[in-house]
């Protein structure tokens, strides 16, 4: 019965770590611009990798070291906004303009416009 | 200070964007690098009983340097470890490694024979594994990757060179 | 290695791995933002969230091949996987668009 | 037979792969490479050899990527005026039919950990080092029994082979840095 | 208790400063030839600083006039939500009184030829970056006709590590005033990362890496309690300096208490915010809204605002793009999300974990009317024109580098 339950949890767990998972895929391939698509790069993908990690956990037991599961959702939490944020900053600094829906430049016009002020200022 | 910015940020711009961090990256830096460091001697220690060794564990103890010398700055982490200091290691570690290796020769052995140590001085040829792993393999490669990564940043700060030169003898 | 086509017989294992295979078909897509870009901070991005799929592939790796041990590979990525990032961070600040 | 994982991770490995090979901005194929370590480390882990999947994310993660970003920013980028390589043609000959080649040996190799596999047939060394590897040195890792115990000779010349790739690199490095003040 | 504060437009108003004057003589004075600043923070070789600033200062022809400016650090900042504020005046009137003491002491027979006064300046504010420093010490040499700086070698007003050649660096940019380093003697030369690490801090890193490696390790066997208090050693001595700016107190248990309270609370904001934008990206239209706006947070000190920095990167839709001191600029992807950053929960949250409950009842960043949305990019424009010294999106340091 407790077995029941537990591959149960397990398994819900892991088609919801599965579908967050997916939604920050989709987000990164759809979504308009670097900052949007940071969102659910740093985000989604975190909570994805939260719930599989706890079925993961569930499923090795105590004994054979699922607290390390813990340990690597704690650094996963800690390291991944970082890494959202270093990246976006440096877009940012870079001089990439963020997407507005009043934009009718696509991601790559945005990026192209930057790269050209880069250049620009290289040149002189 | 926009104004101030223009007009003379140019000679310095390189040096001052140095060390404007995103606070962010350095405080999780401040809050990471004690956890892998320790990760990576843990690997070193415990490379006779799980995956990884002394290998695994050097590499991230370099790394774990890297990863201060970027939330930092590369300059007050070369000054923090000085280039005599990886020399040392990497010396050091080769030298540990061959001493453990010619001990057993000079005893009339074999290069490496752990067996001496135990006919000799009653120490477990697991200790003579241990002590390769920990005191010849780890320090060379940590040491080795830092270095690298150290003269690799050399040239791409320009003000760097000289007290890194004058640093190094 | 037992090859395992879809059905090992235990089903928890076949829970992991494929799961395992759905994230790294999903990790799959992601290399169109890695390949593609257009600019170096979506591949770098791109990048991270493949680091993040990497440890959860190995840690239900280590479920459903039953060697807990692969959680110790996990955290060496946990730890370090930001690495990329930071660097590329800074390379950009610093070098003002260099890279 | 193959399971779908690893079918997945081939595709997502091959892709890296090739992308690394064909892609013109080195920025990006320092990236696109990261992924490709991502992968192998993965490959490694699932054919359960975690000493060599931790070695791959622990350079792949931390060492490799910075270190080629450094020899980037200290070289230059070349002009992005296509996306992709132009490959060439006689190149591509060659290397088909290397392909070719390759790919008609692969019939003959055993499935990875069946029974019947060559390294069986002569058991000698293998089937010594997984009896004797913990009566005679006490590890319970063999890897570490065989590479630091067994093959120690080997591993001192590859420690070495490393202080001296890196002393020597350094030596190189730091007089160019030196000339060029 | 200083929470509301708009933007002050022009730069002289930004950094007003608590000025209480000592002179030593000097009434009716010419205009003095040597006017010096010189920064102070309690520091091992500041007397010899002092020393040196007045020997400088009484050399050649006419009067001196020396100032000594203390910085207060955002670390210090931390305490204005306490009853420390009036203790660290106390404390740091008594340091600028000690160094006029000393200044009077080494001028000797000259003392009516130099004029000292001494100054704080950031009580009020949250200067985190050597180029905040900069500025505020630009601020008080261009108001005071200062003719030249001296720094002290050693001197660090505790803002994040290190300080002294980008602030070298920031003040040459910022004025035309020279800038010098007080030749001192220094027992030892410390690089800036290996500044001695307090006992408390090396214990509490010890701590959590010996602990950290027994988990790690799973079994409390001889082997891994000796490795790992090698381990803990190495990582206590190499690291506890980096790891801690200041000595962790008393309070930092009460911190860690409802540190734990405050992880479900962040869970469970996550997860609601992801199943929103799940909602919107799984959508064909992706009805998304994004806009970039600036928060000016009412947390003080780099860890808080870290916390709050990443705290908000993890709630799906909003995104910290960039840190500047507590002024946070956000990415937000979808109006609820934004509207959630506006009424400050997570903020809340954060300054009950640092500061304790009494702190929750600030007003929310909309009340307080700390909050902007900087784009679409006309309304971006006007902001600039009479923003404070942020709304340009880039700290002067930062668009030096955009400019090689």
């Amino acid at each position: 019965m407790i077995e029941a339950a537990r591959d149960g949890a397990i398994v819900a767990f892991v088609l919801l770590g599965l579908f967050f998972t997916f939604v920050s895929t989709a987000g990164v391939l759809r979504l308009p611009d670097i900052y949007s698509r940071a969102h659910t790069a740093s985000q989604a993908d975190t909570l994805g990798a939260g719930f599989t990690l706890a079925a993961v956990a569930l499923a090795i037991g105590f004994e054979t070291g699922s607290y390390k599961t813990v340990l690597l959702l704690f650094f996963i939490f800690i390291t991944n906004p970082t890494a959202a944020h270093a990246i976006s900053r440096a877009a940012e600094e870079q001089g990439i303009e963020p997407w507005t829906t009043d934009d009718d430049q696509t991601d790559e016009e945005l990026y192209r416009d930057s790269k050209l002020e880069t250049d620009g200022g290289d040149n002189e | 200070m926009s104004s101030a910015d223009s007009s003379s940020g140019d000679s310095l711009g390189d040096a001052t964007s140095t060390y404007i961090e995103s606070q962010v990256i350095m405080v999780t830096v401040r809050v990471i690098a004690p956890f892998s460091l320790t990760y990576g001697l843990f690997l070193m220690f415990h490379g006779s009983g799980s995956p990884g060794g002394s290998f695994q564990g050097g590499a991230i103890i370099g790394a774990t340097v890297l990863m201060i010398a970027f939330a930092f700055g590369i300059e007050p982490t070369r000054d923090w470890i000085q280039n005599r200091t990886l020399v040392a290691l990497a010396t050091g570690g080769v030298t540990t490694f061959a001493m453990i290796g010619l001990i057993p020769l000079a005893l009339g052995g074999n290069f490496l024979e752990y067996e001496m140590y135990k006919e000799e001085f009653g120490i477990k040829a697991k200790w003579g594994l241990e002590a390769i792993e920990i005191g010849g393999v780890a320090p060379i490669v940590a040491s080795v990757v830092v270095g690298l990564f150290f003269l690799l940043a050399a040239g791409t700060m320009q003000d760097s060179v000289s007290e890194e030169v004058s640093g190094d003898e | 290695m037992m090859p395992i086509l879809f059905l090992s017989g235990d089903a928890m294992t076949d829970v992991f791995l494929l799961a395992a295979a759905v994230f790294m078909l999903l990790a799959t897509a992601m290399l169109y933002r890695v390949i593609k870009g257009p600019s170096t901070q979506d591949r770098v991005l791109a990048v991270n969230v493949l680091g993040t799929n990497t440890v959860v592939v190995l840690a239900l790796l280590g479920a459903g091949l039953d060697v807990p041990s692969l959680l110790d590979i996990a955290l060496v990525y946990a730890l370090l996987n930001f690495l990329m990032s930071v660097a590329i961070s800074k390379f950009t600040v610093e070098q003002g668009g260099v890279l | 037979m193959i399971s779908a994982f690893e079918a997945a991770l081939f595709v997502f490995v091959l892709t890296t792969a090739l992308a690394t090979a064909l892609l013109r901005d080195i920025l990006a194929v320092i990236i696109v490479f990261a992924a490709y370590s991502l992968g192998m480390a993965l490959f490694y882990a699932f054919l359960l050899a975690p000493d060599v999947a931790m070695t791959e994310a622990a350079i792949g993660a931390g060492v490799t990527t910075l270190l080629l970003l450094l020899a980037l920013v200290k070289t230059s980028r070349p002009d992005l005026d296509y996306w992709l390589e132009r490959p060439n043609i006689s190149a591509l000959v060659v290397f088909g039919a290397l392909l070719v080649v390759i790919i008609s040996t692969l019939g003959e190799f055993p499935a990875v950990g069946t029974a019947d596999a060559p390294i069986w047939e002569n058991p000698a060394v293998t089937q010594y080092y997984i009896e004797n590897a913990y009566s005679d040195t006490h590890v319970t890792n063999a890897v570490t029994s065989v590479l630091a115990g067994y093959r120690g000779f080997d591993t001192f010349g590859e420690a070495v082979v490393v202080f001296a790739a890196g002393i020597a690199t350094l030596l190189v490095l730091h007089r160019e840095v030196f000339t060029r003040e | 208790m200083v929470f509301v504060r708009p933007h002050t437009p022009f730069f002289n108003e930004l950094f007003p400063c608590d000025l209480h004057t000592q002179s030593i003589g000097g009434g009716g004075r010419p205009v003095p030839d040597n006017r010096l600043l010189v920064p102070v923070a309690e520091s091992s070789t500041l007397r010899q600083t002092v020393e040196y600033a007045v020997r400088t200062a009484l050399e050649g022809t006419g009067s001196g006039y020396l100032e000594f400016v203390y910085v207060h650090s955002p670390e210090v900042s931390d305490e204005r939500l306490g009853d420390q504020a009036e203790a660290n005046i106390e404390t740091v009137t008594a340091l600028l009184d000690r160094i006029t003491v000393w200044a009077e002491e080494d001028a000797g027979d000259n003392s009516k030829e130099l004029t000292v006064e001494s100054t704080h300046v950031g009580r009020d504010r949250y200067l985190f970056s050597p180029g905040d420093v900069g500025t505020a010490l630009a601020a008080v040499a261009n108001r005071n006709d200062i003719e030249r700086m001296v720094l002290d070698p050693e001197y660090n007003p505790g803002v994040g590590s290190p300080l002294l050649r980008p602030l070298e660096v920031e003040l040459t940019r910022l004025t035309d005033v020279p800038v010098e380093e007080a030749p001192v003697q220094r027992q030892v030369r410390r690089p800036p990362l290996l500044l001695r690490s307090s006992s408390i801090q090396a214990g509490a890193l010890f701590f959590v890496s010996f602990m950290f490696y027994q988990v790690l390790a799973g079994t409390f066997g001889l082997f891994d309690l000796v490795t790992g208090a090698i381990s803990g050693t190495i990582v206590a001595v190499s690291l506890s300096r980096i790891t801690f700016n200041h000595d962790p107190s008393v309070s930092w248990i009460g911190r860690l208490a409802r540190f734990v309270v405050f992880v479900p609370y962040l869970f469970w904001e996550i997860l609601k915010a992801n199943v929103l934008v799940a909602k919107v990206i799984l959508q064909p239209g992706l009805p998304i809204e994004p806009r970039l706006t600036r928060v000016d947070t009412a947390v003080w000190g780099s860890l808080p605002v870290t916390t709050l920095a990443n705290s908000i990167t993890l709630t799906p839709g909003t995104l910290t793009v960039r840190v500047e001191g507590r002024s946070l600029m956000v990415h937000t992807l979808v109006p609820g999300a934004r509207e959630d950053l506006f009424d400050g929960g997570l903020e809340r949250a954060v300054r009950f974990v640092f500061y304790g409950r009494n702190a929750m009842s600030m007003p929310t960043p909309r009340e307080r009317d700390d909050t902007t949305i900087l784009q679409p990019r006309d309304e971006s424009k006007s902001l600039e024109s009479d923003g404070g010294p942020h709304s340009s999106g880039k700290t002067a340091g930062e668009s030096g580098g955009d400019e090689q």
